[in-house]
């Protein structure tokens, strides 16, 4: 088997759990792979990536996209998740329902240049408001969601995921979901141009095994996919969340998250070139970027791996 | 200079110091009165516990047993020290070191630094007030923390070994500076000292100590006549005396007379 | 000094307690001891908390000692060499002041994934305070030791061994006992680069996780880690010591 | 004079090998931009937001904070140093908790600081502090200690009051090993403000790190790396002269 | 015991150090030269440059101008020296200090031990074997210096006032042990004193040296004869020389013979 390495964004957490049970049930294995995970930010991942340190990553697609904007040579190979899953979140107390309620409040964010400083700024935007309007903190990872619940800020823009996390706290959320109106990609498998060029095959296999994983717990294995990360890979989780992360995966993983109207035609991973272009377009327009990359040069659509 | 005032009562003071290597007495059971002006040397083999005793009486130890009373009511500062090393401080200029005890004592310092000046002149360091102690000859050292010591003009002064780095004609002119302060100033001094001569020329009264253990062997009282100076050197008493000392010295410890 | 031991843990823990109880701090804040240690518990059981702790501490422990051992002899020759210490010092400085976030994947590219690049960050910052006390203890140290050390002629490393390293000892010793803290914070630097074992790498998932009782929890263990490293050179400073004229 | 300006041309040669390497890696070696920028590039990346301005409002901040941090970290490291060396019970209670909080790793605790203490420059001090102050008092602590005893015996005899002995004897006394503890807490301040400010906020170079960094800008990057370790070297430099200064009278070797 | 070999060569060797408050000359040109086991004495005024010259001749500093050619050839260490201050490392005990110059010279230690504890006996200071030198007397101190110069045997011995803490017995005891230790090894011994009867007592050759800025102002070649002894103490011409000695040192500089 060829060994290889992944670069897992953020740390290990049950949200990844196709991939720690395709390793654990030799999904991988049987496409000839040994898998080793490693964690890291997601800049880092692509950064690593493109400099030859790791074979493949799992950064989200925002990351991908301003990478590829300040040309390294990085490629999608699997859309893994097909929608952004970046959200406003406040706290049901507070009365936040929609964007247009944000005016006067203190919104946190992980960095001026993060994609969920973006989406704030879009969402905003389309609510007829703009950063004048609001507050901004910037709060690292590590501590956004705590500003949230010790109330120091009345909003967070981050992850979808984060509401299990809270409510798992027992503190009631509303969540505005930022794919709503801007389109973008949660975590993707991403390799370096020079590995798909030089060794097609193993990306192939790779790509295979993902989506064999991920239908492997779409087929009814959600539980099982748990226990194994649970168990083994996400160690420092509390078991009593596995009903709210069960939720968290019939609810929103399996029908919107991993499969969607393209999925269902050309397979788990599909890349929709129109959706990335987009994308890209709106992060040069807001001046993330400097000029948007073409979605062709960064995203390759699996089934095409090969060929 | 005969006055009948107490100055340092000594009863039964020894002292037991304990080491990894054992135990060593520095000092048996000393007792001893020292009246207020009276000048005394102490003479005696090299480890016999003289400058444990002047430690003692400074307070800076404490004794393992028996009591030393100063008569030296109100005063902060009751003694002054010249220690066998000269402790000066090494960031400080020799000026400033000398002046050091009247700054720490809230003398102004236009004041400060006349006598600093004039006791540099006397010790014969004019020209190194402003040199650091680094730069000193090791004699040179001695005579600055011997001018620290009299600088705030304590009332009792221990000097332990003060002239031992010193050149026989720099050792003669502060032997008779510090007479001359002594006579003028009505100090009490204890003086610790290898040179039996500089013992008999000074003192009122000579303690002897015998070596280790140390304890006090006997004490002479020097009927010298008062000023003492080059005349004294000639009187045949002295010499005796001188005479007697060495012999003191000689006598094994336990064979005391 | 077991005594000053548990008597500083208790008064940590008082401490904590305190704060947690008076200032009614929330859970996600600042959990209680109580909570931590059922947390720890739990991680114990279930995330081989052991074998966590050995990776990180293997690391430290060798990036300890290698940091040390070229602190000792780096110190040793700038002292000798002030010319050499000049040249030398915008190259430490770049590698203390440089974050080491920032040049992670450089590391990564030179050093490779596994534990090398965090063994040799754990060295690069124990390096800097043991030299720094290594070369301050022999350049204002005794004057008339080095005297003594020119008329024997000791070899180099005689006068090393006898004089040099006895008289800056204890600047050495600070230098090491500031070294054991930033040890800590580059081990989890280290793991936070990119890993998937140790106590960084379980202290980042908990931070990922918004779970402030696992980040307290690892806080925790490396400072306890951290404390044994002080404690034992602590020893080693008042064996050392206990002979010298100082108190 | 002769000395200093020897001094200025080993640390220009010294910089101008890293220069050469840092070329010699950009260049013949081929380290891609995203990785290693070339020396050109970071300068002009330094030069651009030299002159929008943006530079000297990240450096100010930065320095700003480092500054703060430094004095305070150090006068507290120096008076519980102290403290603890005059009253060694209290040393029994107080060694350990300081102890643990200092091996508490910073970083782990940087993004709660924000969360503890707020989003003002309080937890950007607070933790610079708390990476300065260790150092300083290890030092300290060091420095106290070693007191030569004929110097305890000359402060005792002259009846010197506590500010006297602090002031006059045991602080010059101590002063070489609170240098090291210092020059240790200078580079941590540097660390802990950029730290400080990549958990949080929306200046200074930490800040410009997360942001070049997140947008692969690696010139810029690089460009404020190398403002860091700019800065680190002037207050190397900068109290390696006082130091000089103010034990001068050591004599030391190689002065 | 007249050698004629030279051993110590000085010509026009003068010292200036650079200090903040000015410039000091240390030490005038300074020329003579030493045979092959001579014993000198050096007397002169504190601060007249006598350590300086020591400390040149020994190679620990170097001189502003002049020569010093030690001829030695083949020993890699040709000098000891006993330092003014007794410069003992406060982390050894005494046996350990005593025999520093033996270990560092890659003597077995069994060997060492012995030669070590009988040096220790000899300066007075059994007992103390496993003290540590802060647990010493100034005076014992100094002995235990002595005791390490002379374990290692080395050619030429340069003694800083090396009895001046010492009290008359044992001092006496101390410069008959050199005398026979010269005597039987013919070591090459420059010896600073402020005793003019030591220096007689010892020398074959007495240097005298003036006061700031330090010279030569004349040498006197003592015709006593050896061994030296209690009777040497007798001799006329002996008083004779330590009264010549004695005049010499109360020249006031420049005032040369
Ligand atoms: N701190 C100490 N610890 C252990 N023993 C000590 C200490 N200080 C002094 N002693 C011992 O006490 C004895 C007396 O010492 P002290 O210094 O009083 O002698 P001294 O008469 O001043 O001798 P010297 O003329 O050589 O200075 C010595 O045997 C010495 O070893
Ligand atoms: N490191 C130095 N820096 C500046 N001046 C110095 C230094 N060492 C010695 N001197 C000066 O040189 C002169 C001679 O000093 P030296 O130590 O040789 O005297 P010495 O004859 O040994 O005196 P003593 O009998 O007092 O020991 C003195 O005036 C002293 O101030
Ligand atoms: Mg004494
Ligand atoms: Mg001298």
């Amino acid at each position: 088997a060829d060994k290889v390495v992944l670069q897992i964004d953020g740390a290990a957490a049950p949200f990844y759990a196709p991939l720690y049970a395709g390793v654990d049930k030799g999904i991988f294995e049987k496409n000839g792979i040994e898998v080793e995970f490693i964690y890291a930010a997601a800049a880092d991942i692509l950064t690593n990536i493109a400099a030859g340190n790791v074979d493949f990553g799992f950064p989200n697609g925002d990351a991908v996209v301003a990478a590829a904007a300040n040309g390294l040579p990085v490629k999608v190979v699997h859309t893994t998740y097909q929608r952004g899953i970046g959200a406003l979140l406040a706290k049901g107390s507070s009365g936040i329902k929609t964007y247009k309620d944000l005016k006067g409040k203190k919104i946190a964010v992980t960095s001026l240049a993060s994609p969920n400083y973006l989406q704030l700024q879009v969402g905003l935007k389309q609510a007829g408001l703009s950063l004048d309007d609001v507050s901004v903190e910037v709060v690292a990872t590590g501590a956004i969601v705590q500003s949230l619940q010790a109330g120091q800020v009345d909003a967070i823009v981050f992850s979808e995921l984060r509401k299990y996390n809270l409510e798992a706290d027992g503190t009631k959320v509303t969540m505005i979901l930022s794919n709503d109106f801007l389109p973008s990609f949660g975590n993707v498998v991403v390799t370096s141009s020079k590995k798909l060029s030089a060794n097609p095959d193993l990306v192939k296999r790779f790509t295979t095994a993902v989506t064999q994983s991920y239908e492997w717990v779409i087929d009814g294995h959600i539980g099982d996919a748990l226990d194994i990360s649970l168990a083994k890979y996400t160690p420092t989780w509390p078991k009593d969340q596995k009903a709210i992360l069960t939720t968290a995966f019939e609810q929103t993983f399996v029908p919107s998250v991993w499969q969607s109207a393209l999925t269902k035609q050309k397979g788990l991973g599909a890349a929709d070139l129109a959706a990335w272009q987009k994308n890209a377009d709106i992060l040069a327009q807001y001046k993330v970027i400097d000029s948007a990359p073409k979605a062709a040069d960064f995203v390759v659509d699996p089934s095409t791996i090969g060929k | 200079m005969a006055q009948s005032e107490r100055m340092i009562d000594i009863a039964g003071v020894h002292k037991t110091f304990v080491a990894d290597h054992g135990t060593v007495t520095a000092l048996e059971p000393v007792s001893i009165t020292i009246r207020e002006g009276e000048f005394i040397s102490i003479v005696g083999p090299s480890g016999c516990g003289k400058s444990t005793l002047l430690r003692l009486i400074s307070g800076l130890d404490q004794a393992t047993g028996g009591s030393i009373t100063l008569n030296v009511s109100g005063r902060k500062r009751p003694v002054g020290f010249v220690f066998q090393e000269p402790v000066l401080l090494p960031w400080k200029t020799i000026v400033d070191n000398v002046r050091f005890p009247l700054d720490t004592a809230g003398v102004a310092r236009a004041q400060g630094d006349k006598t600093a000046l004039d006791l540099i002149k006397m010790v014969g360091l004019a020209g190194f007030e402003k040199a650091l102690p680094r730069q000193l000859s090791g004699g040179m050292r001695q005579r600055a923390a011997i001018a620290r010591a009299l600088s705030d003009d304590p009332p009792i002064l221990l000097m332990d070994e003060p002239f031992s780095a010193v050149d026989l004609m720099t050792r003669d002119n502060l032997n008779d500076e510090l007479l001359r302060i002594w006579q003028s100033t009505g100090k009490t001094i204890l003086l610790v000292t290898h040179s039996v001569d500089e013992a008999a020329y000074l003192a009122d009264r000579v303690m002897v100590m015998t070596a280790r253990p140390g304890k006090l062997q006997c004490v002479h009282t020097v009927e010298l006549a008062r000023p003492r100076g080059e005349q004294t050197k000639l009187d045949p008493a002295y010499h005796a005396l001188v005479a007697q000392l060495r012999r003191d010295l000689r006598t094994p410890a336990g064979e005391a007379h | 000094m077991i005594l000053r031991g548990i008597a500083g843990l208790i008064a940590t823990l008082v401490l904590w307690t305190a704060i947690v109880v008076i200032f009614r701090v929330p859970a996600f804040l600042l959990p209680g001891p109580l909570e931590v240690f059922a947390r720890l518990l739990f991680l114990f059981e279930n995330a081989k908390l052991f074998r966590h702790i050995g990776v990180t501490l293997t690391e430290i422990v060798a990036g300890f000692v290698i940091g040390t051992a070229v602190g000792i002899l780096a110190g040793v020759v700038f002292a000798r060499l002030p010319r050499v210490e000049r040249f030398a010092t915008p190259l430490i400085l770049l590698l203390q002041t440089a974050p080491k976030i920032a040049i992670a994947p450089l590391l990564l590219l030179w050093l490779g994934i596994g534990p090398t690049p965090k063994i040799v960050l754990i060295a690069i910052v124990t390096f800097f305070p043991v030299m720094s006390g290594m070369v301050t203890g022999l350049r204002y140290g005794e004057g008339s030791f080095r005297d003594l050390g020119a008329v024997l002629k000791l070899s180099p490393w005689q006068s090393f061994w006898h004089i040099e390293l006895p008289s800056a000892l204890p600047a050495v010793l600070a230098g090491m006992a500031v070294a054991t803290t930033l040890a800590m914070t580059a081990a989890v630097i280290g793991e936070l680069m990119g890993a998937n074992e140790g106590i960084g790498y379980l202290l980042s998932s908990g931070q990922e996780n918004s779970d402030t009782a696992v980040v307290i929890g690892m806080v925790l263990l490396l400072s306890l880690i951290g404390w044994a490293f002080y404690e034992v050179i602590e020893l080693i400073r008042r064996r050392s010591l206990g002979r010298f004229q100082l108190s | 004079m002769n000395r200093r300006f020897s001094a200025a041309v080993d640390y220009t040669l010294a910089l101008a090998a890293l220069l050469f390497v840092w070329w010699f890696a950009t260049g013949p070696m081929a380290l891609p931009t995203f990785l290693l920028p070339s020396p050109l590039r970071t300068w002009n990346a330094l030069v651009t937001i030299a002159l929008t301005g943006e530079l000297w409002l990240h450096l100010g901040f930065t320095l700003q904070n480092i500054v703060l941090g430094l004095i305070l970290g150090c006068i507290a490291g120096i008076a519980i140093a102290y403290v603890m060396t005059r009253f060694p019970k209290l040393a029994v209670w107080l060694d350990g908790p300081l102890v643990i909080l200092q091996t508490a790793p910073k970083i782990a605790l940087a993004p709660l600081f924000v969360v503890w203490f707020g989003f003002g420059v309080l937890s950007k001090i607070i933790l610079i502090f708390s990476l300065v102050f260790f150092p300083v008092f290890v030092g300290a602590v060091a420095g106290f200690r070693t007191l030569d005893p004929k110097m305890k015996d000359l402060s005792k005899l002259l009846g010197l009051s506590a500010v006297q002995r602090f002031r006059q004897i045991e602080l010059p006394a101590a002063m070489p090993e609170i240098f090291v503890g210092l020059k240790i807490g200078a580079v941590q301040a540097l660390v802990g403000a950029v730290l400080a400010e990549w958990m949080s906020g929306k200046v200074g170079l930490g800040y410009l790190m997360t942001f070049a960094s997140a947008t692969y800008k690696t010139p810029l990057l690089f460009a404020a790396v190398l403002m860091t370790v700019v800065l680190g070297l002037v207050l190397h430099v900068a109290l390696t002269i006082l130091e000089r200064r103010l034990l001068s009278w050591k004599g030391a070797k190689n002065g």
